[in-house]
């Protein structure tokens, strides 16, 4: 039973990927689960300078999902290097690290930096965080600026690049071709939904940034939509997340375009999500007698 | 019950073997680990979830009132919480039936410091925060111990299940004055703060845990002690990775999961 | 306690209406609860000839929600007038007339012949079903196509016109400012938002349109936003709805922006739902000491 | 448990009174209603909530096996479901205690035709389909009923609880042979209703309630009856509002929930 796949150049030994900012810096994880057996790890976003991120009043339940608005919350690129990643290399999996910045330039550094350390096997771009203020948000809302900041981090990036599209757009397609003409090698679908909850008793929001991200369960008929869609419109590996809670799901997000699956929220509800998940695939593909996971991507009998 | 299969450390199902109802929203919930869990500080909390429904979705987090040794029957000890029914999540625990099995994480978080031995240790709750503190009552024996609670059925039900910690250092307030004195716990701790501080002189440390109104309160106190709390957010990991639980500190943000939830009241930037 | 509203011109006795698509042409829910109850009923959206709508594979239950994707199946506005119209005048309730047409020219059209029809209040405009072709789609994302279709049903309609919006987009605030500039007495926000599921046992969708609309509590969190967004960005009054299934949701779109909601997905739920929302409202007026319902609108304290 | 308060007709609340768990995935679930309900057609449904979550979110609907007249101590009489554990919502239901209140809408859809008095009616059921042809047994008396099932367990099953509908008329078989012939129980109904042709002659009429494969076999068959069967779509609103059960006839499409879910075979178009 072949698993192993090669998202843009980055080959991982298994489909099943933690997504950010749902597994820490990995570390964290060792008690609960065995980090060998996962496909890849995905850090927390990272930027330049080590970032506080919003006030309290930052994550909140909603049905079947969960509302966040953390603001990017890290420790910076230099500290992950120094204190992180080190730990992170004794480890048999691949590490993408997610960096975001405020301006082009900074994304364009940040991917020289990361590019530059070892232990990193490729890199995920955030363009596409929903607390962010409104003109940060045009660099995944925005065609054009979509495909100028992305070629500036392809130039200076010597790994893989993913680029993570934000599902708060109009078209998905659009977006994605966007992305690939500024050379993306995979791409991420999706980051969160904006959206919002408001306490009734006090009329304040939920979350001190008054909107935030949207994840879990309750997102994922949308996600699927936006793979299927990524999936018809452009050529590059795409890595489906959005709701994934069980190794049946991830099996319609690859039957509906993805390469591999990101497991997010779910790791909250489960610390071993992700590799209950990778049991799920194994099971599914042995009952339907499927050898190699790539032969299932893009399945869809429509 | 779907329940999870790995064992390393802080993740484990449990059964549950007494799920007993008090009067009102109170419910005690037992359980026993199908492992050996790990040791745990009185103030470190678990992730319980609520069912095995995706909605509601996260898991929920309780402290532990107490642990009790593995015996014949149960090899792997009983884990004991004590519950306010206030929501869906705690309503549907409420409900399990006794032989479910479910999924926990834990023990999480720091608990409350050891107390030095020129210390004396004041311990106060407010309602159901006696679930946090009521362990150092068996740490610390006859430790004074401040409750207080709206009306008197909370403490005839613990008293009726066994917990006898009602001796002499024991200090009530109610606010409907149906048990102890009428009115804030705060003011009876107050005079016997006061009271140690002249007659006896030395260092003095609070253990507390209530709502969050009440460490605002001792705040304004200014009471001559070294005051810890423990603190509730809502908190989706429970592990430090989600950065969901985040508090104000002197010290910038911190993570009521994992660098609490017990703080140094001090430390804490109260907002809104 | 005052719960009448003014949305455009169209006064109700209460804020509580049933949402188009989801309580039928009216009549078939009076055997459930008294219609009388109800503030507005929104009829099945209506089209210039009757409508076959999408072949079987048309529902599908997901994370605390549900995909549709019936594909305006109606029996089009001369059956509606003469055979529905008559049966829902006997109630004292509001009637708005949901409907749509394939070209400009047919909206404009049914927006005539509806708003000639005795015992219609209001037209509700449907330029955001996403179980439509791209073209058609384009009525409710792309904003000078908005603006000019909802100008054509303006200059023919004499009814309050509300014209419905799809959450499908970037910039809800965009489209809210478009149908505000072609004349929309008020808006509805939001329709359901794009999504799909599949069968890993057979590879196929579950909708045979392939993608549906997604409705229920999923999408709560979504709705809101895009209410508070419309609030900030518009004049015109707002009905709010996505996922309402209690009064106490029904409060948080009023404090974020809506000045009336519509229960769709609840009322296959629960159908006596509408009734008891409305219920919840007021218990909420009273416990919090609130007299008039229009003061909650827009109430959030940020 | 929260339940609705409205009692126009068709729309009630129900206390669990019995929930018996046969061998395997079938539960029998009895409830009584709150109110006097309407008068059901064999054939009909009611949408019964799974639990007061809001995941899974949808009613679920199930036939009327049979209903119990008022009785002094269920003064609005019983209505017994049974039910195949599937999914998500019968796996809920299943697990509900006796004394469990809950919401229920119907009777809904359309039943099965009266039977004229120069016609035989033949009953067909397909495994779990029983539950909805199986009241027909006790209007139409010792009618022949033909009876599919994957293996004895269930036949067993239903005997245990009551079921006497198992004499000389009945036909049964077995995917595995354990009961009755080995093979498709529509082979004994080719068989039988040729016969009755040849000796008799008068008009058959064949009610059928099983997988919708047994329908498309029945049309193969190209049997000289008047054929009635139930159908099964995923439903939301049950009532003919959502427009989401359709299924195309020859006459356009239809709604299962409304204008079925008893449906003429002859008239139906079968897709993919
Ligand atoms: C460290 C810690 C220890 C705790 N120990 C106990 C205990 O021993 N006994 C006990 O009864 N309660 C305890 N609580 C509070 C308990 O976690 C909440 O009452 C519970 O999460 C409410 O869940 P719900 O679904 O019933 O309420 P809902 O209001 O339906 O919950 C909605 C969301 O808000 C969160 N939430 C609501 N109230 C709180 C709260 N006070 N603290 C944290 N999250 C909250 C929920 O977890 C959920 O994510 C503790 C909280 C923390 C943080
Ligand atoms: C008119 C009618 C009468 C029925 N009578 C009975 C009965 O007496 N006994 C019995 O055991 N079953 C009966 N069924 C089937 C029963 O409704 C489904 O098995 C049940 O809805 C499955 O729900 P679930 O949550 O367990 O499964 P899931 O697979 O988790 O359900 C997912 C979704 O698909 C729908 N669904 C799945 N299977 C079916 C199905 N076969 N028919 C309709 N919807 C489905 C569910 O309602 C839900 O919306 C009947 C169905 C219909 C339409
Ligand atoms: C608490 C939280 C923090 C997140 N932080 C990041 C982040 O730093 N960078 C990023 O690209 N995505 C971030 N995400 C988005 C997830 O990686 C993922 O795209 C999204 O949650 C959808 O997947 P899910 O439904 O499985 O969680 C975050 C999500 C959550 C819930
Ligand atoms: C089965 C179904 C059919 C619908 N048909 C229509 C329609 O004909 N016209 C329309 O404008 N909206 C239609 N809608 C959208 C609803 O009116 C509503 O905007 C949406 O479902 C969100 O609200 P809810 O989450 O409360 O259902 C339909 C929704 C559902 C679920
Ligand atoms: S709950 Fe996730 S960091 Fe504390
Ligand atoms: S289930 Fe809604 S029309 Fe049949």
């Amino acid at each position: 039973m072949n698993l192993s796949v090669n998202i843009g150049g980055l080959k991982l030994k298994n489909p099943v990927i933690t997504a950010s900012g749902t597994f820490g810096y990995g570390v964290e994880y060792e008690e609960f689960l065995d980090l060998n057996q996962i496909g890849a790890i995905t850090v927390k976003g990272l930027s330049q300078h080590p970032a506080k991120g919003n006030p309290p009043g930052r994550i909140w339940e909603t049905p079947c999902g969960m509302l966040n608005a953390i603001g990017l919350q890290n420790i910076g690129i230099a500290a992950f290097i120094k204190e992180k990643l080190p730990e992170l290399r004794k480890y048999d999996t691949k590490i993408i690290a997610n960096f975001f910045g405020d301006t082009i330039e900074e994304y364009a550094e940040a991917a020289a930096r990361l590019s530059a350390a070892e232990g990193i096997h490729a890199l995920e771009m955030n363009i596409s965080c929903p607390n962010k203020q409104a003109g940060w948000i045009a660099f995944g809302t925005d065609p054009a600026l979509t495909e100028k900041v992305v070629a500036a981090a392809r130039k200076t990036a010597t790994l893989p690049l993913i680029v993570k599209l934000s599902p708060n757009v109009t078209s998905i397609a659009d977006m994605a071709k966007a992305a690939v003409n500024g050379g993306a090698d995979a791409l991420s679908v999706i980051n969160t939904i904006t959206g919002m909850a408001i306490d009734i008793e006090t009329r304040r929001p939920r979350l001190s940034n008054i909107v935030g991200g949207l994840s879990g369960p309750a997102i994922r008929p949308i996600a699927l939509q936006m793979i299927f869609q990524t999936f018809k419109a452009v050529k590059v590996p795409i890595i489906g997340m959005g709701g994934i809670m069980t190794g049946g799901d991830a099996i319609e997000f690859i039957i509906a375009g993805a390469s591999a699956v990101a497991v997010g929220t779910a790791n909250f509800v489960n610390p071993a999500a992700s590799i209950e998940i990778l049991k799920g695939i194994k099971d599914y593909m042995a009952r339907h007698q499927i050898d190699d996971i790539n032969t299932l991507t893009g399945g869809i009998i429509c | 019950m779907k329940y999870w299969k790995y064992y390393l450390n802080r993740l484990f199902s449990a059964d549950i073997i007494r799920n007993e109802h008090l009067v009102g929203r109170y419910f005690i919930l037992e359980v026993t680990p199908n492992v050996a869990i790990c040791e745990t500080q009185v103030g470190q909390f678990f992730m319980l979830r609520p069912g095995e429904s995706i909605d509601p979705l996260l898991l929920r987090p309780f402290s532990l009132l107490t642990f009790k040794s593995p015996s014949g029957q149960y090899p792997n000890g009983t884990l004991i919480f004590l519950i306010d029914a206030v929501g869906k999540g705690t309503n549907i625990l409420k409900r399990l039936a006794v032989g479910t099995r479910f999924s926990i994480v834990g023990p999480l978080g720091r608990g409350f410091p050891p107390v030095a031995d020129d210390e004396i240790l004041f311990v106060v709750a407010g309602g159901i925060g006696i679930a946090s503190v009521f362990g150092l009552t068996s740490v610390y024996l006859n430790t004074p111990f401040f409750f207080g609670v709206r009306t008197a059925n909370m403490m005839s039900d613990l008293q009726a299940i066994g917990f006898n910690y009602w001796g002499e250092n024991t200090f009530t307030a109610s606010d409907d004055g149906s048990i102890g004195s009428k009115g804030s716990v705060l003011e009876l701790l107050e005079k016997q703060v006061s009271e140690y501080k002249r007659d006896c002189g030395g260092k003095v440390k609070i253990y507390a845990c209530g709502p969050h109104a009440m460490y605002k309160a001792m705040v304004k106190m200014n009471l001559d002690a070294d005051i810890y709390v423990s603190l509730e957010t809502p908190m989706a990991c429970g592990v430090g990775t989600c950065l969901g639980c985040a508090v104000e500190t002197t010290s910038g943000l911190q993570m009521v999961c994992k660098d609490g939830p017990v703080f140094n009241l001090k430390d804490i930037i109260w907002g809104g």
